[in-house]
Parts: C-alpha cells; structure tokens; sequence
C-alpha cells in the first residue's frame, strides 16, 4: 500500500498546488514540498532488509483481469536509490525554481509533481503494460514544463521531445504485447506480468525484434547517439527545474528500463546485441564530449554532457558484471546530482544575465565568487574528479567494461580527456578571462542550499558510497542471476 | 415471430416516433414563437433518444435474433445500437446551446438528425444487403439535409451540401450496383447466405460479376467511412456543415456502417479459405494502411481545427480497419472498442468546437483556440483530453483502445498494417500536440465573445469526458460487457 | 605518535576548508595564520611521526592508517587507509617541510594580492593532496591524490586567472597530465581484472605470485603506469605542460617543482618498483625516456630568456635524472635526488620570485643583471642552489644524489645512459651558471624595488643550507629497506671515486665555461644561443613539442568539434520532417474543393479495387 | 438473358458516371446520378429475373424512392446554390479545400 501511496501522494500534491497557486504562489510551492517531502519520508521508511527475490515491499491489485494486466509494484533496492533520487531533486527542483518561476505558479507544480509521480510510478511498475502507462503518462506534464516555461524555442523543443519518446515509446508497446501474446501462446493465459514474463522462452530472431523494441524507447531516453538529438534541444530549452527533471530523472529511466526489463527479459538476445551497445555507449561518451566542447550555449554544452555520461551507463550495463552495474547505478545517482547542478547554475546564470551565450559570459569569478567555486566543484564532477561521486561510477563501469570489452572501454576511458576538456573549457569560458564589468547578485541563501546539498550528496558519494551499494547489491545479485550474467 | 420482437425493434421504433413527433411540432407551429418550438423539438429528441437509448440498453444481452430477413440483433447492433444513439444523444445535448443562438428556425434539424439515427440504427442491425441499402439511404438523405440545414452558416455549408450529395450518391449508385452485380451471381442477399456461397466457390461464368460486386460494395462502404481514396469530400463537409452535424456525421454515421463491415468481415473470415478471403482482405488492408497514412499527412500542416479532426478520422477509421482485419477473438472486439472510444473522444472534441462556435463564424482555425487553457480552462482541458485521446495518450480512452487494437493486430499477425500504424500514429502526435501547443500559448490573445457552454452541453462534455476517462483508467468493465455481447 | 599520521593531511586539508568557506570574511593575518600554520602543523606532526617511526620501527618497516572503507564491490575493497614507510616517511617530511618554508615565503611574497585567502586555501588542498597521493597505502586513493593534485596545479597555474594566457596553461596542465592519468586509471583496470585488489602491498605480492617476468600483463600494467607518472613529472612526450606552468605565482612554481606534483611520477614508479622489475623492457624505457628527456630538457634550458623558464625546464632535466636512476634500478637514488632537488629547486624558484618581486615582475633575464649588489641574500642563496643543480662537487647536496644517480647507471652496465647523463650535468652546469652570472652579475638591469624581507629571507636561507648540506643526509640507506637494495656493485670503489672525480670535473668545466661566457665582465649578449642560431631558436622553443602536438592534436580536434557543432545527427530528423512536410503538400494539393476532380477520385478509386479485386 | 441486362446496366451505369465526371452543369450531374442509379435498379430486376426471386423488383422499388429523395434534396441544394453562386457549374463552389 506504501507502494501506492508513494505515487498517489505527488499527484495529490500537484492537484493541490494547482487551484492553491492561483491564490498565493507560495502556497502551491509549500504544497508541492509538502507533497515530496512526504513522499521522501515514505520512501525512507521502506529502507530495511530485503525479502525474497530482493523485493523490499511490493503491492498487487487486478486492473484489466481480461488480459492478465495489474496494478503490480514493487519496489528492490534498485528502485528504492532512484526512488529517492526522485523526490531529492524533486525536491530542489521546486527549491531551484522558486524565484524563476514566477508565472502560473499552480500549474506548475501541478506539472512539476505529475511528472515526478511518472517517473516514480516507472520505476517502481512491475507490469510491462502498467509501466508502458506510466512511461507515457511522465511526458505529458514534461512538454507542458518545456512549453510553457521554456525559453526561445521551446514549442519546437517539446514537440520534439514528445515525438522522439513516444515513437521509441510505441515500438516498446508493441514489444511489450508481443511478449505478452508469446506468454499467452506459451502458458494459455494472458499475463503481463513481470515475474511471469520473465521466464517466457522465445525462439531468437523473435526475442531479438522484441529486445530491439525495449531498446529504441530506453534508448531514446538514455540517450543513445543516434536517438539523441532530442536532449540537447529539450535540455537546453526547459526551465531550470525541467532541465534537471530531465537530466537527473527522465534519462534515468532509460537506463532503469535497460536494467530491469530489456536485458532480464531478453538474456540471449541481449548478449548477441551487447558488443553493438557497448560500441555505442563508447561512441556516446566520446562524440557528447565532443560536442560538449563545441557549444556555445551554456544549456547545450551540459545537455552533451550528458550524452557523454550515460554513454557510460549504457556501457556498464551491457557488461552487465557486478563491478558494471554498481557503477552504473552510482553513475545514474552522481550524474542526476551533478547535472542538475549545473543547470542550477546555467539556470541562476540566465536568470542574472538574461543568455546563455559562452561568447557573452566572460569573467564572471571576481564578480560572483561563490557561484564561480560551485561552477568549477560541478564541472570538477562532471569530469570524473576523484573524490566525488562519478568517479567512483565511471571507475566501477569501466573495470566491469574492461574485463568483458576492452577496446570499446578503452576509446570510453579516453572520454575523460575530452571530459576535462569541456569541464575546463565552461568553467573558464564564463569565469575566468578579464573581470566582467557587471554588477550581479552571488548565490542566494536558498541556492546554496540546494547547490549545497547536491555537492555534500556528491562528496558523500565519492568517498564512502558503501551504504549505498549495500541498498542495491541484493537488487543487482537478482538481476545478474536472472539473465544470467557474468558475476 | 415471437411477442417479444417488437421489444428488439423498440429502440428503432422510438427514434423514428420521435422523428416523426417533431416533425408534426414543427408543422403546427402556428403562431407560438419559434424558439418554444425549437426548444419543445429539443426535448423531444433528448426524451426520444433517452428512451430509445434506454430500451436498446434494456434489450442488450438478449440472446440473437432475427427479425425479417433484413434485420438481425445480436450482441454486435446491441453495442453498435447504443453508441449510435449515445452519439446521437451527445449531439443533440452539444448541439443545444449552438442551435438556440441561431437566427432561422431550427426544430427541423431535429427531426433530420432522428431520422438520420434511425437509419444508423437500422445498420447497425441490417443483416442483409437491402437492409444495408435501406440504412444507408436514410442516413444519407438525411445528412445532405443536415449539412444544409443551418442557412445562417452561409455558403461553404451549401457547398459542403452539394458535395456530399454529389459524392454521396455517386457512392450510393456504386454500392447498389455492387449489391445488385453479387445478387445476380449469387441468388442472394442475406449477409450469411451470401458469404457462404462466395466461399463455396465462385459461380463459373460470373467471376467478373462476382469481383466487381464485392468491389463496388466495398466503394460504398470505403466512401462512408471515409477511407482512402474515398475521402477527399470528408475535409469539406466536416469544415462546411455546421459544428454540431460534424460531430454526428463523424459518430453516428461511421457508427452504423463499421456495424456492417463488422459482419461483411465476420461472415467472410469465418468462412474463409485463404485463396477466396484474401482478396478482399488485401483490399482492405490496403485501404486501411492509405488512410493511416494518406489521413495523418493531410493533417499534419492543417491550421482548420475541423479540418484537421476530419484528416484524423481519415486516419482513425483506418486504425479500426486494422483491428476489424486482425479478426480472431480479439480483433472484432478491439474493432468495436476502438470505435467507442473513439467516438466519445471526437464527441468530445466537437462538443468544444460546437460550445465555442457561432453559425456565421465557426471556431476553426487555430488561432481560435490560441490561449483558450488560460481564458477557459475546462473547455481547454476537456479539448486536450480529447486531442490527448486521439493521439493515444495515457489516461483516456485512446491510449486503451489503441492498446487492444494493436494486440488485436499482432495477434492477428498483421504486422505490416502495424508498422504503418506506428508511423502514422507518430505522425499524428505532431498534429495533436500542436493543437494543445496552441491552447496553451501566451500571452493569450484577446478575444470578443465567449459562448456560454449551455446546461445541456455542460451535462454532455462532463459526460463525455467522465466515460473518456474511466475508459482511460479503468477499462476492464467495458471489456468485460464487450467479451458478453460479442461472445466468445 | 603514530596514530596521528592522519592528521598529517588532514590539517592542510582542514586549511583549505577553513579558507575556502570563510576565508574572504578573514583578516590577512588570520588568513595568514591559517594558510602557513595548517602546514607547518602538519610538518611538525610528520616531524613527530618520524621520530616515533625511526624510533621504534614497526614490523616490517611498515605502518598502516585504515580510516575507513571506501567501497566494497565484487571483492574489491579499496580503503582510505594510510601506509607509512621510509619512502612515504621521506616525501611526506619533503612535502610538508618544503610546503611550509614555501608558503611562509608567500605570506611575503603574496601580500599585495587581493585573492590572498584562494591563493592559500589552493595551496593548502596543494599539500593535503600531496599527502594523500604518497600516503595512500591503495593505488585508488593514490589515484585521489594524483588527480587532487593536478586539479590543484590547475587552481594555482590559473591562479590570475584575469590573463587568458594563464588561463589556457592551466588548463593544459591539467589536459596534459589527464591524458597520462588515462593511462594509469587503464593500468589499474588490469590490475583489478587480473589481481582483483589495488592495495600496494597486495598489488606487488600477487603480481609477483601470478605474472611471469615479462608476461604481457604486467608490461601493459607497468607501461601504462609509466604513461601516468610521465604525464606528472612532465617526462617526454608529456612534458610540454609545465614550461608554461610558471604562469601562477612564483611560490607555486616552487610548490609545483620542488615538493609536489612533478615528483610524484617519480614516487609512483618507486613505489610499484616491483611492477616494474617484472617487466624489465619497461624498466629501460624509463630510463630511456628519463635520459633523453633530461638532454631536451638541459637544451631547452640552455637557450630560455625567461628566468622561470630556465628554472622550469631545468626541472623536466633534474626529473630525467631521477627517472634514470629508477630506470636502471636504483630507486634509492632517485628518490635521493628527488628530495634534494626538492631543497634547490624549491630554493631556486623562491630566489627567483624574489628576483621578481624585487624587480618590478621582470622575467626576461637579459633586463636584469648585477643584482649581486642590491639583493645579497637573495643572490648568495640562489648561487647555494645553483651550485647544487650544476652539481659543484663535495659542497653541494646536488651532487651526491646526482653522481649516485649516474654511478649507478653505470654500475648496472648502461653506459650510453651514463654517458648522457654526464653531457647533461655539463649542459645543466652551464645553464645554471649562465642565469647566476646573467642575473646577479654584470651591469645593472633593472632596477630592485621592493627588499624581501624575513618572511621571504628566512626559508631561503634554510632551503640554501639544505641544499649544501643535503646530500650528506644517507637518506639511500634509509630508503634501501623499502625500495630493495641496490644490486651487487659490479665494479670496485676505486672505479666510482674515479667517477666522481670526472663528474666534479664536468660540473666545474660547466661553471667555467659559463664564467668565460657570461661571467667576465663586459660581456653582452647571449653568446650561446647567438652560436647555436636556428638550432637555438628550436630548443627554445621547447624543440617544437608545442607546435607539432598543436598540429597533431589541438587543431584537430578543434576543427572536429567545430564541424560537428551543430551536430550533423541533427539533420536525421529534420530529414524526415521534411520528407513528412513534402508528402503533405503534396497531398493537400488532391484537396482542391472541386467536386468533379473528387468525383473522379471515387470513380478511379473504384477501378483501383476493381482492378486489384480482379488481379488477385 | 440476365447476362445481357447486366452488360446493358453497366453500360448505363458507366454512362452515368461519365456524365457526372464530364458535365459542368449541375442538373446534368445530378441527371447522371440518377441514371446510375436506375443502372443499378435495372440490374437488380435482370438479377432478380435470374434467380425467378421478387427481391430484385422490391429492391428496385427502393432505388426508386431512394433516387426521388436524392434529386429532390439536390434540386433544393441547387436551388440555393443557383441564388448563391449565379452559377450551376459543379466546381463553381469550391472555397473548401486544403
């Protein structure tokens, strides 16, 4: 029931926020961290030693019985570290964009909490058509953010958000009803469930095709280079706290759906399709970085940066080894922390100087010293700076990568040269060079606190991530055992 | 005949009582002043459809029937009876507040649209080619009518009129011809009888009479429904004809005649080999994945709200041809499902262009609705329900009919209608989400009048839109209802 | 006392934290206070260990700090632990001890600077990630370290960070030096795919255990951690970052050369030295790399204008030395030379930020000139270290660890190496006597301003008698326990005090030769450079590194990133928009509102199906 | 028999459709419909016939109520159209498109 509830509260939350917003626009955002910090307390109580299977709570309800289709969640430790990942930056989201969002306040974190409840619905959803459902139901309110609140291009930036993810969207749907018609063939009975589509045999080229279907809508999210384009124009054009539901959440979800559902489902087809991915994910880390360093706009540049990034994720989840996985996840929380301080920045940035152009932010660090010192703690992090939590990631990953695939770990690994190249080249592109003759507000209080959180989250990461780990090994071991894997 | 006929019949017999009504209310008329009149034909209707709807509901379930040679009521013109005179009845309710700012008389609209539900009504029953021509005719003639009716809605209505005339009864000479070359090879026009001597083997000598039949017949069908290459009239008389003889061509018109295609596909595959059914089947699969395709990119660019609903009908009513071919166990249900949510969900959509639109200047371009989430908000959100529902969109009642009908079709193996529903859904969302985009732009722009939405249409959108959602959350009441009525 | 080994780098640490977040509400004396007395603390703390480790030494010569755990994955348990023995013992009194007499200078030299509280706060994360980097008892933490100290050199190269030259050398300082990291962090890699553990000890105990001498393993491991202490000790090819390193402030120069960063490529190869010994190709690629670096190096400095280039490139020499002496198995040595060099280099910058600091932030040598008489402290120290990097036999620390250095190439049969390495000593000779006499000697440049004063003079004057008096400190003895001793000397003693003799001979002709060059007065201009011409001009600059990795490197991967910026994935979509666009114009045009044109389309449309009802 | 009143039914039905594509007025169109339409009565008496069954003739009684029923709607329609447009050419309305 907590399971339930862990959803239902931010929408709740965001259909109070709505009506009260139009009222006082500090009320809809008390509701709206009213709501998350509820749910942040929820999630927290399901913190405890896990049962069979490594479930640590799950909640079953018949929804369309016809066609085997419930209400099923559940909730591993896996879940549970993004899970409060979730409600975390949720949470600073709404404390990130307390002074930029001054319109339509109400319906803003209407959007800003349904979005959160997707994605939490996602990721605790262990029915394949009830998380198709929620996968499409988190993007909605995401355009809305984007078209609403977004900035020049905005309108051209969410219609091609939503197109990219409902296209990859709908070939993941009919994998899903693909797989559900082999069960139903298989076993005589409809099912959608995902403990029961689990041991499904299929003959290959079928699995494959299937596979192939999971992979285009976790791999438009994640993304993959190719399906990527969407990201550097959603990213760039969001608010703040759209930018960092994006980059912190929204992406993860790619990569939770390639960790519980694509390869688990699909073990033999997944290992025939490994070597592509893993070529992949060095190309993503190589070519974002790339492109990180060409840009000029600020939002751009860390929305190539996060291409570069979850090039790694994707890496270490199709070496799919204990070392990978780990690192994987660590990536997937570090990345969240670190990313979504940066469009913080780029967002308190804008917000003082009205552009994210590079060209035009020059000098800034005698003029805003304390944003300056989080600008470079961030882009420190970015780059893999050991200490802070993506290096522990990037290290896991690329062990677990090596010992399965060298070549395409090595040219990945190189990624952090051209890691330090962009990190380097933002920071010091708007911060360093001649003082700015401008006159603009530092940090303020409530910025600090939220940057501040995110940086002792990320140190707390990078030097002693154990209780971390500890929370998704058991989840991990599951996964690992369940396709079958290497250890 | 047993008593209990004329119990099956009731609904029919109420609609076309009521037509008859409010005709005879017109034409006492006298001196009263014209909207007690117009408001009495009103009642009339809602009362009529009411009951019908009532009885047809009471009569549901019933075990099947045959009445005359023409008629049969199963579980099919149960449900296809009822969405017919549900549409109908949300027409009548939408249509309420648009009527009465009119500045002509308009209790004559009534008795047309009754009339036109009647011969719906008996579509979605005919189980024999004359039935079908009989339903078809009375729908039709009342829908040039219809297209006409509002004089105040100026030319483009009359033109839209002369078209669908025109078209129409081209497409009507088509049918009856189709009908009348399978009459002649065959000796018979009971929809069963028919199939089974079609499978039996092709009469040596008339294979051309027999084909050309079955292709004109399906020319009839393929026009009404709107399928590619049959289509090009829809745009026009869904932008012509005033808003809320839209929304009853796009429902109750469609509603009757998927009934029929249900059981020309039934009766084939049931009796198919595969060298007999596929031509047939190839047609059609090709008509279906034309007007996914052919419908989507027409609307892709549309600035005309109505316009662009009518592309998307295009487009939808080839979804539906997908789930009708996937046959099996599913696929006549994914059919029948996708045609209920999809006719609350355009309902829904013209009921807001209705409430927002005036006779002289309809609510169709895009500009019109520029803004309106800020200015009217619940009429905006129902239209983005409905827009969301069409593109298939989690929470209505599009995302769950979309869902079945793909399983429908994969299950069916209709895997290439597949691909190009995938592309042509992902066309559509471009579309639709334009339309929202535009709902919810700023600054909104300054308008001049806001209709009032009216009690009756306010009771009809919050209707539509309840059905829309639960449908959308939690369909497995409807699914069950449809399992019972269509058996298996 | 030993127990307290953890607050060795802690303290600094706790410096920068201190200044970084209170540090611009701090007075300058408080700033000052916290800045010098966070590390001289700490060196009071390391004096402390010291003397506890060398008085009771723990079994094994080794003591180990476990603070905590840092992950536990799979088997692999890295911890945040220390491990204290004589190598870490030796660099942690070098790192704490020179950091400190450094940042003393700069609580003088650094006065004026508005950014004093950043510029102390740098340094002090400067010395605690040094700390961190020779204590780490698992390579990982090692790793934190080397890293912590390249974003350090970055922070500091970049220090005034207003000019877009110091902007760019600190960023390829910390580029350059990435890229061997890259490698190192690969090395590691293997190390946890074949050992399954990065703990020192444990690294070198089951590398021995399971890898035959010269197996493919462990000369890719050893190799690739040779990449990363390249690209730290600013070894050829990687050593193009550090000429330009001199941007920030003097005293971190002298912070960056003499007791932090360049040296801890050196510690890391000493300290895996049993990688290295089983994979024995690698090993003389060291020492290759360190003999044919310290040659470009001596050449490069030999023709260099600017005072902190001369000094700079002098250090990418010195480390050639020490890689040498690693390379042919004496880690002892280099480790040796490490730390004198750390005492005249660290002495030999300082002296020259007082130059600067004196003479209005001139740097080019040839303005300056006869400052013997204006700054005599300043010039006798610097002679003192000069004489210690030229090596002047007997009196100089330099030339102990020097000569032990090249005696043992020597020993160990490389005689083309020793041969290098005694041109080189000439060469470094030369050039260093070339600055003395250039800057303190001859007519008067510029004019000095500004005198240092204590601050300044005092770590000068004690870096000057460590220097002097540095070599006789038998540090090869101490370290021999835990680098592994040298081998069995192949030649008798007489042949080493022969040796000796001829490397006094070649430092003194060296310092001659500058005399007769540049010392005499009268004497102008650059003779050597003005001999060498073009080829001159080459060295200078630094033998065209700089152009060719622009070439090769820079310039291309600009041009990549600029064409890709607009990220020509991109068009993929808008190709398929258009091609959508395209076919709905096309369609909208069969929506001409005409209704005979509609009626043909039914009636074509009707022969379509017949056509296809037929066909089929 | 019933072969050659087929043949003569489809003659007429194509004449019809040939009529209603070709002629630009209105009247004439709406002539062409009605004699498709009566190709199709025609047929169903010939079909009929062959089958010695009375649908063919019920079903032609209908077409002829139902072809009543078309012109006179159309002739109504073209009524209006007449003082709309001044015109009885089929594609004088044509401001719908697009």
């Amino acid at each position: 029931m907590k399971l339930v509830a862990l959803v239902l509260v931010p929408l709740l939350g965001g259909l109070l926020a709505w009506p009260l917003g139009r009222r006082r626009t500090e009320w809809a955002r008390i509701a709206a961290v009213l709501a998350l910090g509820v749910d942040l307390a929820l999630a927290l109580s399901l913190l405890g030693p896990a049962g069979p299977g490594g479930w640590l709570a799950t909640f079953e309800l018949p929804w369309i019985p016809s066609l085997g289709i419930g209400l099923r969640l559940g909730l591993d430790g896996l879940s549970l570290v993004l899970v409060l990942l979730t409600l975390l930056v949720g949470l600073l989201a709404v404390f990130a964009s307390w002074s930029e969002i001054r319109e339509r306040v109400g319906f803003f974190h209407f959007n800003l909490c349904w979005v959160l409840a997707g994605i939490l619905g996602v990721f605790l959803a262990l029915d394949l058509v009830l998380f198709y459902f929620l996968w499409e139901l988190m993007l909605v309110p995401m355009v809305f953010l984007i078209a609403l609140w977004g900035h020049e291009r905005k309108t051209y930036a969410a219609i091609k958000f939503f197109l990219y993810t409902q296209a990859s969207g709908l070939l993941m749907l009919l994998a899903i009803l693909g797989l559900g018609l082999a069960h139903q063939r298989a076993a005589g009975s409809w099912s959608f469930a995902y403990g029961d589509l689990l041991g499904v045999s299929l003959e290959p080229t079928l699995a494959l095709w299937l596979m192939l279907g999971f992979f285009a809508a976790f791999a438009v999210k994640l993304p993959v280079v190719v399906l990527h384009t969407w990201l550097p124009d959603a990213h760039s054009q969001a608010p703040t706290a759209g930018s960092m539901v994006l980059a912190a959440l929204l992406l993860k979800t790619g990569a939770y759906g390639l960790l519980r559902f694509a390869i688990p489902l699909f073990p033999d087809a997944s290992v025939r399709f490994a070597p592509v991915a893993m070529v992949l994910g060095a190309i993503g880390v190589i070519y974002g970085a790339v492109l990180a360093f060409a840009q000029t706009d600020l939002k751009r540049l860390v929305a190539y940066t996060s291409v570069s990034h979850l090039g790694f994720v994707l890496l270490g989840i199709y070496a799919w080894t204990s070392f990978s996985l780990t690192g994987t996840v660590l990536q997937m929380v570090a990345h969240g922390l670190s990313t979504g301080a940066l469009f913080v920045l780029a967002g308190a940035l804008y917000e003082r100087t009205h552009t994210r152009d590079l060209e035009r932010l020059r000098g800034l660090a005698p003029v805003v010293p304390r944003m300056g010192a989080a600008a470079l703690f961030f882009a420190l992090a970015s780059l893999g700076l050991p200490g802070l939590g993506n290096f522990v990631a990037e290290f896991l990953v690329l062990v677990g990568a090596w010992e399965v695939r060298p070549i395409p770990t090595t040219i990945a690994a190189l990624g952090l040269v051209a890691a330090t190249l962009y990190s380097l080249r933002f920071f010091q592109r708007a911060f360093h060079g001649p003082a700015a003759e401008a006159e603009l507000a530092d940090l303020r209080p409530r910025e600090l606190t939220v940057l501040g959180a995110m940086g002792v989250a990320l140190l707390w990461l990078g030097l002693a991530p154990q209780p971390l780990f500890e929370v998704v090994a058991p989840a991990l071991d599951v996964l690992l055992r369940t396709a079958g894997g290497t250890p | 005949m047993s008593g209990e006929t004329p119990m099956v019949l009731l609904p029919l017999g109420i609609t076309a009582a009521s037509a008859l009504a409010v005709m005879l209310a017109a034409a006492v008329r006298g001196p009263t002043p014209r909207a007690a009149t117009g408001r009495a034909a009103e009642a009339l209707s809602v009362l009529g459809l009411a009951a019908a709807l009532g009885s047809q509901l009471a009569v549901a379930g019933a075990a099947p029937r045959r009445v005359t040679p023409l008629f049969v009521f199963d579980g099919v013109s149960s449900i296809l009876g009822a969405v017919v005179l549900a549409s109908a009845l949300a027409v009548v309710l939408l249509a309420s507040a648009y009527l009465r700012r009119l500045d002509e008389p308009w209790e004559e609209i009534y008795a047309l649209l009754l009339l036109g539900t009647a011969g719906a009504l008996a579509l979605t029953s005919s189980d024999h080619l004359v039935g079908l021509v009989l339903g078809l005719e009375t729908l039709s003639v009342s829908l040039y009518g219809l297209v006409a009716s509002v004089r105040t809605r100026g030319d483009e209505a009359l033109e839209a009129a002369m078209k669908y005339l025109v078209l129409a009864g081209a497409a009507s000479a088509f049918l009856l011809f189709g009908v009348a070359l399978l009459y002649a090879s065959v000796g018979t026009l009971e929809l069963p009888a028919l199939t089974a001597e079609l499978s039996a083997g092709t009469p040596a000598g008339s294979e051309l009479v027999t084909v050309a039949g079955l292709a004109f017949v399906l020319v009839g069908i393929g026009f009404k429904l709107a399928l590619v290459p049959f289509h090009l009239w829809t745009p026009d008389v869904y932008q012509g004809a005033p808003a809320p003889i839209t929304a009853f061509v796009a429902t109750v018109s469609k509603g009757g005649v998927v009934a029929f295609l249900l059981r020309l596909v039934a009766a084939a595959g049931a009796v198919a080999r595969p060298e007999d059914g596929e031509g047939l089947f190839v047609v059609l699969a090709l008509l279906a994945g034309a007007s996914i395709l052919v419908g989507n990119l027409l609307a892709l660019l549309q600035r005309d709200v109505k316009r662009l609903l009518a592309y998307s009908s295009i487009a939808h009513l080839g979804y539906l041809l997908v789930a009708l071919l996937a046959g099996g166990e599913l696929g006549p249900r994914a059919a029948v499902f996708y045609l209920i949510a999809y006719a609350v969900t355009i309902l829904l959509a013209f009921g807001v262009v209705t409430i927002l639109s005036r006779a002289e200047q309809e609510a169709g371009d895009l500009d019109a609705y520029r803004g309106l989430f800020w200015r009217r908000p619940i009429l905006a959100s129902a239209m983005a329900a409905a827009v969301f529902s069409l593109a298939g969109i989690p929470l209505t009642a599009g995302f769950v009919a979309k869902l079945y009908l793909l399983l429908a079709a994969l299950d069916g193996s209709r895997f290439g209608l597949v691909g190009i529903l995938v592309v042509g859904s992902v066309l559509g969302l471009y579309y639709y989400l334009r339309v929202v985009v535009a709902m919810l732009a700023t600054p909104e722009p300054e308008t001049a009048a806001s209709e009032p939405v009216g009690a009756s249409g306010g009771v009809a959108l919050a209707g539509l839109g309840a059905v829309l959602i639960w449908i959308g959350v939690a369909p497995s009441a409807w699914l069950r209802i449809l399992g019972i009525w269509l058996g298996g | 006392m030993l127990d307290l080994l953890w607050l060795v780098p802690v303290l600094p640490l706790a410096g920068f934290l201190a200044l970084t977040f209170a540090g611009r509400r701090l007075a300058k004396p408080a700033v000052t206070a916290i800045g010098v007395g966070s590390v001289g603390l700490s060196s009071l703390v390391a004096g402390a260990v010291a003397a506890a480790f060398l008085g009771h030494m723990p079994p094994g010569g080794v003591h180990r700090q476990i603070l905590w755990r840092w992950f536990d994955v799979a088997g692999l348990r890295p911890e945040i632990s220390l491990h204290l023995d004589a190598l870490s013992l030796v660099m942690i009194l070098v790192v704490t001890g020179v950091g400190f007499l450094i940042h003393l200078y700069s609580a003088q030299f650094m006065e004026e600077d508005a950014d004093f509280a950043r510029f102390f706060a740098s340094m002090n994360l400067f010395v605690a990630m040094m700390l961190v980097l020779v204590l780490a008892g698992d390579l990982l933490l090692l790793y934190l370290g080397w890293e912590g100290v390249g974003l350090c050199s970055f922070l500091l190269i970049g220090f005034w960070y207003g000019e877009p030259a110091n902007v760019l050398a600190a960023r390829k300082a910390f580029v350059v030096t990435r890229v061997g990291d890259v490698a190192m962090a690969i090395g590691l890699f293997i190390l946890v795919d074949r050992l399954g553990t990065l703990d020192l000890q444990a690294v070198v105990a089951r590398a021995e255990a399971q890898w035959a001498p010269g197996s493919a393993a462990v000369v890719a491991v050893a190799a690739l951690l040779l990449g990363g202490a390249v690209g730290k000790s600013a070894q050829l090819p990687l050593q193009t970052w550090l000429p330009d390193a001199m941007a920030g402030p003097t005293p971190v120069s002298a912070l960056i050369h003499a007791a932090t960063m360049v040296t801890a490529g050196v510690y890391l190869v000493a300290r895996t030295g049993g990688l290295f010994e089983l994979a024995p190709s690698i090993r003389t690629a060291v020492a290759v790399i360190g003999t044919a670096t310290l040659l470009l190096a001596a050449g490069a400095a030999l023709v260099q204008r600017d005072i902190k280039r001369i000094l700079a490139y002098s250090t990418i020499s010195q480390l050639g030395y020490m890689f040498l002496g690693l390379g042919v198995g004496s880690a002892s040595a280099a480790i040796f030379h490490l730390v004198t060099h750390a005492f005249f280099k660290a002495l030999l910058f300082l002296g020259a930020g007082a130059v600067i600091y004196a003479c209005h932030h001139e740097h080019d040598i040839f303005r300056l000139g006869g400052l013997r008489r204006s700054l005599p402290t300043v010039t006798w120290t610097f002679v003192a270290g000069a004489a210690a990097l030229a090596g002047f036999p007997l009196v100089t620390a330099g030339f102990y660890s020097k000569d032990l250095v090249l005696w043992r190439a020597f020993a160990g049969g490389h005689f083309l190496l020793w041969g290098a390495g005694l041109l080189g000593a000439f060469v470094t000779a030369l050039y260093s006597f070339r600055l003395v006499f250039v800057v303190f000697w001859g007519e008067t440049g510029t004019e000095a301003g500004a005198r240092p004063g204590w601050r300044m003079t005092v770590p000068l004057t004690i870096l000057a008698a460590l220097s002097l008096v540095g070599g006789w400190l038998g540090l090869p003895a101490v370290l021999e326990p835990v680098l592994g001793a040298a081998e069995e000397m192949a030649e008798p003693h007489g042949t080493e005090l022969l040796l000796q003799v001829l490397a006094g001979v070649v430092s003194l002709g060296g310092i001659a030769l500058a005399w007769a060059l540049y010392g005499r007065p009268g004497r102008h201009g650059d003779p050597v450079a003005d001999a060498l011409g073009p080829v001159g001009r080459w060295w200078r600059a630094g033998w065209g590194f700089d152009a060719l990795y622009d070439r090769l490197f820079v310039r291309p991967y600009d041009a990549v990133a600029r064409a890709l910026e607009k990220d020509p994935v991109d068009r993929l979509p808008a190709a398929a928009a258009g091609l959508a666009r395209g076919f709905h114009r096309a369609l909208a045009l069969t929506q001409n509102g005409r209704l005979r044109w509609y009626a043909l389309s039914l009636a074509a449309g009707a022969t379509f199906a017949l056509y296809l009802v037929l066909t089929l | 028999m019933a072969g050659e009143a087929l043949a003569l039914a489809a003659v007429l039905f194509a004449l019809g459709l040939v009529g209603l594509l070709v002629r630009r007025n209105l009247i004439f169109v709406l002539l062409s419909l009605e004699v498709m339409l009566n190709a199709a009565g025609l047929a169903f008496v010939a079909a009929g016939a062959r089958w010695g069954q009375p649908d063919g003739q019920v079903t032609f009684l209908f077409i002829l109520a139902i072809a009543a029923a078309e012109v006179a709607v159309g002739l109504a329609l073209v009524l209006r159209l007449q003082t709309a447009f001044r015109s009885l050419d089929p594609d004088a309305a044509s401001r719908l498109g697009g």
